[in-house]
């Protein structure tokens, strides 16, 4: 980290060069210029790969593999939205055991994804720890136990996709071998064990010290009509917007901001928006079973959550309810007969939107009649939220400019981290040019 | 295993042979079978409620396998599936030894032979064989395994002679089937469909074994009928291999084009050596934690296919695919006589079915001969 | 004069030939003696003999000019020495040294030129034996090309 | 320590009997280890108290086990007559040699063996014996010498020939010298690349060969070095009138059991590790000069 | 209690999309013994603690892509004792080397509105086309099991038993039938580098060659067979061009079925 004050003028400039624990790389800068913000930028190193371009002359069924590649902090998600987005456009639905089958898969990506979070990667900024690791000297329950349950996500994944990092197992129309009980049987004790763990990381986190910040920034998720939303649901705001997932590009569109190179998505006419935990639970507080909205209050949260320092209980709570939805799946899994339905491809378009641990991950494809797929787009969530990490940075600066400069810096990096952005995912559309001086 | 005297032929009626595995299972033993799975009959644990396949029917050729069902309720009107009974007798990963360093010393537990005791139903002649040319590796020489012994001296074999042999089936060139000669302890022959097994003890075991369940002696129809299929069987193999002079033609042409030919197709993948009841390769890994305080060697099948097969310092002995064809050719059906007296192919064809390229060891066997300028042999 | 012929025909090199051509070859030989470090013959000179080493040790160099010359083979008893005589230009391509008192039958090369091209079964018949030496002289430099011990020496 | 008597009067190749488990290595201790050359280093290796000692023959080999790191064919280049000292003497070239040679007095080492075929020391009684080594090939070769030369009037002329690298790369100096000294026994050591102080031979060790006396009809040879130093020596000894019959070679291949069970070491029809390493060259030759066997 | 020094591990990302390095926080049993055993100097995604080289151990994820990465890479050779490539990018590219099959240029066309602001080199290139690499370890991703064991192997200077052989030795092994031969699945298995245990075919699907190619890969032959199990010229150019489309046998014989 750098602080350059020019001499004459009451500017200051403030680089972290390297954002640590986030997935991906980038950097971050913050220009102040006579005791106001003028700049917080968001500098994504991560070069471009083109994925959307290459997806064009692919067959329709090579989708949940090739996306998945965009990152493999939460490939599962990238696999759902692209078989869902599939299914749409061949105008094929799955059976009810193939939903629930995905929906624990899901869950294991959730669970996984949300402890690396909370644990590895957001809790020692509260504690003051450099990483983990250094956390683990002094608190080596809480890493070991966050490890168990870890891996207790990524037992799902392993078991049901294959392995933790890309599966194998996804298919459109469902998957390639369904399960046998007996394999999904180890999981149980796991996650029952694990239930216990995430309770105990949730009591920990729920006593940090926050910050008093939030923003009112229009939260984006999905909503469906029963259940928490994972792999279907509507859109809706919380100023209103409510539309189906087709109807997205309609409502949404990427724009050019003057001090960015990176395209950021926002709500046509609206403005920036949110997603991610905080928009979800958010929205879909109702949603949640009793035993859940429980464990929310008493962990200081009311049904509404605006705080973005406050993700990392809200992120507990969701690691909870995936947990019991995981062990409700299982409790009454019966392997699906076929593992997957027939999706003949037609020419269509499809879309679909599921909602990664990051928050919602729109995928829009259009096929010819031979399943050749001659259009791609690809929306994830960090690209969804980038304008609004933003907006927060820089208000959040504002009322911290006394402090020095490690210190700021450190706190900026910390509030990056609450958003639990994924550089990796993000390149695949930002326009970048590297710039590390 | 003690051999008993040429038994008594008996009849077991239709449930008869879940009430033989139950007996066996009564005797002690965890009971191994054939089982559908992904496509494939495949030899594993059976659990006690579990009955063996009835109806299914194989079709094989070079590297193609199919499993029909509904024909019928025969259990065993099929041939060899894509494993072997190598699984038990030398499983793919074994742990050989645990290493522990206590300061300077050194301790190494070797590991534990695992107690059970494994009764193989449904062994074909084939594979009885290549149990027998198993037991010249590890058994016979001048040194033991101990893991293989361990395994080897509690099985209990229930062999069935092979009525319907597959499309790459060749045991009657090899003298290895469709019937059995020894190595069981009790023998089957299916003499209708999905109807009565024909049975008879090959050890005393065996036949204290058969004792216990309920069972006719067989009638002169049966054994006739048992007889017809038997002649049938030998009549419908697949394929056939010319084996005199085999391992002299295979020494001399050594240095035939053919093997260039065939390295053209061979993917070098493996998969016949490790589909072979009798390829007995294997590897060793060492590996420890991360401090180095206790390290452990396993042990994997290994095949003559790869490239650190033959590795020295300094590179690989066998580095082109026509060498590495060659030495597993030559070593199945040449020099292995040298080394344990009898070829090293029983003739159960996996290795054919199993190629994904269709290289048929037959086919090549003949083409080397026929450019040998022997007359070629016929086809059947 | 005494005859180097008995001396001469004991030799391996000349086992086969008749009598006629070991003494005609005889005729061309004299005896000759080297003290240590004394030169046979030297780079570049031209070749007009041949040697049977008796006893001692001949070591072939090849003079370098930033080092000492690089001794690339040495001889030992019984080994015949030096074939530059009966290829043209007949110059030596490296040098001889003694590297021990070292005794030698020499032969003129010059003399048995003239000889062989009269004599042709004699020309063939020395021909022949010094293109097993050539042979070996070249089978030697080979290994010691493929550095045999350096790359796939056993444990 | 129970010590199992040698086994006395066996013919050509006689071995000891295998143990009863040949798939886990003892531990032996350390209790010399020096370096020999620039790369090439000696284990002295001692049992453990109270541990079996199995007599070994000339030209066997131990499997040499560090834990975690691996485990290597390695020649006994110790005194046959000495079974509870092990000697090893090999090259630091892969990572298992390499970590060995780092070995200090006191350490560890697991052990199986010994395996394979022997010299045929005994059995050349009588005859002449010429003993052609090339480079690290020494170390196989020495136990066979030591035993000959414990008997050395039993034997007729006995030449070592014997070919390194360098100067610097020449083993067992020290050997050497002595056997010089002590013994009838013509030892001629030629080197590829002569370094400035060198003194004595220079060329490959083939080409000594034609120069040292012996009866080419009444002699056995025994060689051991590089595959290709084998082939050469082999010939230049045809030459010289050798029968093929009297000629002994050493050979290298992969090995992981050292018993015939993992099938690695196949050359044609031959274990190197249970049916070798030493052959009769009979049984080898159409093997050494096939590509790729 | 005095420390001894622990030797240093770094780890370096480059174009990939993070799950290489990710097997590393996967690693959820060895991930603590390894910190006790090395000193994480640099490794982003896990800690903002960053010492500065050199290190003893340094990873790297990712294909090099970008100018300013050719010119990284250099950086992070000279200040590593050992480096290992991990994953498919780090060792052929990537997936992102399907760009080596056209003109960089149409690609950046589709995805970005201002492709003139896209600073990208037209190949996707490893580690090894960049500096000397000591070690590869193939995947996409690498397997964790294959990464504690470099780590092992590293630590107790072992060789690493890394087989180069076909997927189909670790397919038997497992016991599962083969999927071509069983059931007229194209499996890019016998060209491919084993080390994930075999997955795919134990889902009942083909195997896509995460892994790159083996040590001997005949995909002529191999094309052959697809092409008996109904395969077409375009399914071919597909299945040689995925994720490590930038190996070499891969694009030689996916360009030989996209000329027919």
């Amino acid at each position: 980290m750098s602080s350059v004050r020019e001499p004459g003028r009451k500017t200051r400039s403030l680089r972290v060069e390297a954002l640590a624990r986030v997935e991906g790389e980038g950097g971050l800068s913050i220009k102040i210029r006579d005791g106001k913000v003028t700049e917080a930028l968001l500098r994504i190193f991560e070069p471009p790969r083109f994925f959307e371009a290459f997806l064009r002359g692919r067959q329709y069924t090579e989708a949940p593999d090739l996306t998945a590649r965009i990152c493999g902090i939460c490939p599962v998600a990238y696999q759902m939205s692209a078989v869902h987005a599939m299914e749409a456009a061949c105008g094929q639905g799955v059976p009810p055991e193939i939903r629930s089958l995905r929906r624990l898969l899901y869950c294991g990506e959730w669970i996984e994804s949300h402890v690396l979070h909370v644990a590895m990667l957001h809790a020692p900024d509260f504690l003051g720890y450099e990483s983990a690791l250094h956390m683990a000297r002094d608190h080596p329950e809480v890493v070991t136990k966050s490890l168990a349950l870890k891996k207790a996500g990524n037992a799902i994944v392993t078991r049901v996709g294959g392995r933790e990092i890309h599966p194998v197992n996804v298919r459109v129309g469902g998957f390639y071998r369904a399960p046998s009980k007996a394999e999904l049987a180890p999981l149980v004790p796991a996650l029952q064990e694990g239930r216990g763990h995430a309770q105990e990381l949730l009591d920990l986190v729920a006593g940090f010290t926050f910050p008093d910040f939030e923003a009112d920034t229009e939260f984006v998720a999905l909503r469906h009509p029963t259940d928490y939303p994972l792999n279907e649901g509507r859109i809706v705001s919380s100023r209103g917007l409510d539309i189906p997932v087709s109807d997205y590009e309609s409502h949404f569109a990427e724009e050019h901001v003057r001090h960015s190179n990176a395209l950021h998505s926002r709500l046509k006419g609206r403005g920036h928006y949110f997603v991610g935990p905080l928009a979800r639970y958010s929205l879909n507080f109702d949603r949640l079973p009793g035993s859940i909205q429980d464990a929310a209050r008493k962990a200081g949260l009311g049904p509404v959550c605006r705080n973005p320092f406050r993700s990392i209980v809200v992120r507990m709570v969701e690691t909870l309810w995936a947990i019991d939805e995981a062990l409700r799946i299982l409790a009454s899994y019966e392997p699906p007969e076929p593992s997957s339905v027939p999706v003949p491809p037609r020419a269509a378009t499809g879309s679909a939107c599921t909602e990664a641990p990051r928050g919602i991950l729109y995928h829009r494809y259009r096929i010819a009649a031979d399943g050749t797929i001659e259009d791609a787009r690809i929306v994830p969530p960090t690209s969804q939220n980038l304008a609004t990490i933003e907006d927060d940075l820089k208000a959040f600066v504002a009322k911290r400019l006394d402090l020095p400069s490690e210190a700021l810096g450190w706190q900026c990096e910390q509030a990056v981290r609450n958003y639990d952005p994924c550089i990796s995912c993000a390149t695949h559309f930002l326009t970048v040019t590297v710039d590390r001086d | 295993m003690e051999t008993a005297p040429p038994g008594i032929r008996y009849v077991l009626g239709d449930p008869g042979l879940p009430r033989l595995i139950e007996a066996v299972r009564g005797a002690g033993y965890r009971v191994a079978g054939p089982k559908v799975r992904d496509g494939a009959l495949c030899y594993e644990e059976l659990d006690p409620a579990e009955a063996l396949p009835r109806g299914i029917r194989d079709e094989q050729g070079p590297g193609r396998y199919r499993l029909k069902s509904g024909h019928d309720a025969s259990l065993f009107a099929q041939a060899v599936g894509p494993q072997s009974w190598k699984r038990y007798l030398s499983p793919p990963e074994q742990r050989l030894f645990v290493a522990r360093k206590d300061g300077s010393g050194l301790r190494i537990e070797p590991e534990a032979a695992d107690a059970s005791r494994w009764a193989f139903v449904g062994v074909r002649p084939c594979d009885l064989a290549a149990i027998r040319l198993r037991d010249k590796v590890f058994l016979d020489g001048a040194s033991a395994d101990p893991a293989y012994r361990a395994v080897r001296k509690g099985i209990l074999v229930v062999a069935v002679q092979c009525t319907a042999p597959a499309g790459t089936c060749f045991c009657l060139s090899m003298g290895t089937g469709p019937r059995a000669a020894g190595g069981f302890d009790l023998l089957l022959t299916e003499i209708g469909e999905g109807g009565p097994l024909l049975v008879e003890a090959g050890t005393s075991e065996g036949e204290a074994i058969l004792r216990t369940v309920p069972r006719s002696e067989a009638a002169p129809g049966d054994l006739a009928e048992a007889e017809r299929r038997m002649e049938r069987a030998e009549r419908s193999m697949g394929r056939s291999l010319e084996t005199a002079g085999l391992a002299e033609l295979l020494l001399r042409r050594s240095e035939s084009p053919r093997w260039e030919e065939i390295a053209g197709r061979c993917l070098a993948c493996g998969n016949c050596t490790m589909a072979c009841p009798t390829c007995f390769c294997t590897t060793v890994e060492d590996i420890s934690d991360l401090t180095g305080s206790t390290a452990e060697r396993w042990r994997r099948w290994d095949s003559c296919f790869t490239l650190a097969f033959s590795y020295i310092h300094g590179g690989s002995v066998r580095r082109a695919v026509p060498a590495r064809y060659r030495q597993w050719m030559t070593h199945k059906l040449a020099t292995w006589t040298a080394q344990f007296g009898e070829s090293g192919c029983v003739g159960c064809g996996r290795c054919i079915t199993w190629c994904p390229a269709g290289i048929d060891l037959t086919e090549e066997a003949r083409a080397l001969r026929e450019a040998d300028g022997a007359a070629p042999s016929p086809r059947t | 004069m005494e005859t180097l012929e008995p001396l001469l025909a004991e030799h391996p090199f000349v086992r086969g030939m008749n009598q006629s051509q070991i003494e005609t070859i005889a005729g061309c030989a004299s005896n000759a003696r080297f003290e240590t470090g004394q030169y046979l013959f030297r780079e570049g000179e031209e070749a007009n003999q041949f040697y049977i080493l008796r006893k001692g040790r001949i070591a072939i160099e090849a003079a370098s000019p930033t080092r000492d010359p690089i001794v690339i083979h040495t001889y030992g008893d019984g080994e015949i020495l030096g074939w530059s005589w009966l290829v043209p230009p007949y110059r030596w391509r490296f040098s001889g040294k003694a590297l021990e008192l070292t005794r030698v039958l020499m032969l003129d090369g010059k003399c048995l030129r003239g000889k062989c091209e009269r004599d042709h079964d004699l020309g063939y018949e020395l021909l022949k034996r010094f293109a097993d030496i050539l042979a070996s002289r070249l089978d030697a430099a080979r290994l010691q090309l493929i550095d045999m011990y350096d790359k796939g020496g056993r444990r | 320590m129970t010590l199992a008597a040698p086994e006395a009067g066996k013919g050509a190749a006689a071995a000891p009997p295998p143990a009863r488990d040949p798939m886990s290595p003892t531990p032996w201790r350390v209790c010399r280890a020096f370096r020999e050359t620039d790369d090439t280093f000696t284990l002295e290796l001692i049992p453990e108290p109270g541990r079996e000692v199995r007599p070994f023959a000339a030209g066997q080999f131990n499997m040499l086990y560090l834990p975690g790191i691996g485990e290597v064919p390695i020649s006994i280049s110790g005194d046959p007559a000495y079974p509870h000292t092990l000697v090893h003497t090999t090259r630091a070239v892969g990572a298992v040699t390499k970590k060995m040679a780092a070995i200090r007095r006191g350490d560890s080492v697991g052990v199986r063996g010994p395996f394979g075929t022997a010299w045929p020391v005994e059995s050349s009684e009588g005859s002449d014996v010429v003993f052609v080594a090339g480079g690290i090939g020494l170390a196989p070769l020495r136990p066979a010498l030591t035993q000959l030369l414990s008997r050395r009037e039993r034997y007729g002329r006995v030449v070592l020939l014997y070919g390194a690298r360098t100067p610097e790369d020449i083993l067992f100096r020290k050997t050497l010298r002595e056997w010089r000294a002590d013994f009838d026994l013509e030892i001629h050591v030629t080197v590829d690349r002569a370094t400035r102080d060198w003194r004595g031979n220079v060329g490959v060790v083939t080409s000594l060969i034609p120069r040292v006396p012996f009866e080419p009809g009444h002699t056995v040879a025994m060689i051991c070095g590089p595959e290709v130093m084998i082939r050469y020596t082999v010939m230049e000894l045809e030459r010289r009138g050798v029968g093929p019959d009297r000629i002994h070679v050493s050979l290298e291949r992969n090995m992981k059991c050292a018993v015939g069970f993992c099938g690695h070491c196949q050359l044609g029809p031959h274990f190197v590790c249970k049916d070798g390493p030493v052959f009769p060259y009979e049984k080898v030759a159409a093997l050494l000069n096939q590509r790729e066997v | 209690m005095g420390e001894r020094k622990k030797p240093t591990l770094a780890v370096f990302k480059f174009a990939s999309c993070d799950g290489c390095q990710l097997s590393l926080l996967d690693c959820e049993d060895e991930l603590l013994a390894v910190a006790a055993e090395v000193e994480i100097a640099n490794f982003l995604e896990a800690s903002r603690a960053v010492a500065k080289g050199p290190y003893d151990l340094t990873l790297v994820e990712g294909s090099i892509t970008t100018p300013h990465d050719a010119e990284r890479i250099h950086q992070i050779r000279r200040v590593s004792k050992t480096l290992v490539a991990i994953g498919a990018c780090a060792t052929a590219g990537g997936v992102q080397a399907l760009r080596n099959t056209g003109d960089v240029s149409d690609f950046a066309k589709i995805v970005y509105a201002s492709p003139q602001y896209i600073e990208t080199l037209g190949k996707s290139t490893p580690i090894v086309d960049h500096v000397f690499v000591d070690f590869e370890l193939r995947g996409c991703p690498v397997r964790k099991e294959q990464l504690v064991g470099l780590l092992g192997a590293w630590l107790n200077g072992r060789a690493l038993e890394v087989s180069s052989a076909s997927v189909c030795l670790e397919c038997k092994r497992r016991g599962t039938p083969c999927v071509m031969v069983a059931a007229g699945t194209p499996c890019l298995g016998p060209v491919t580098h084993a080390g994930c245990g075999a997955l795919c075919p134990s889902f009942r699907r083909g195997c896509y060659g995460c892994f790159g190619p083996m040590e001997s890969p005949n995909t002529a032959s191999l094309a052959a067979v697809w092409t008996s199990l109904g395969a077409t010229g375009p399914d071919l150019v597909r299945a040689f061009r995925s994720f490590n489309a930038g190996a070499e046998p891969f694009r030689r014989e996916s360009e030989v079925h996209e000329q027919r």
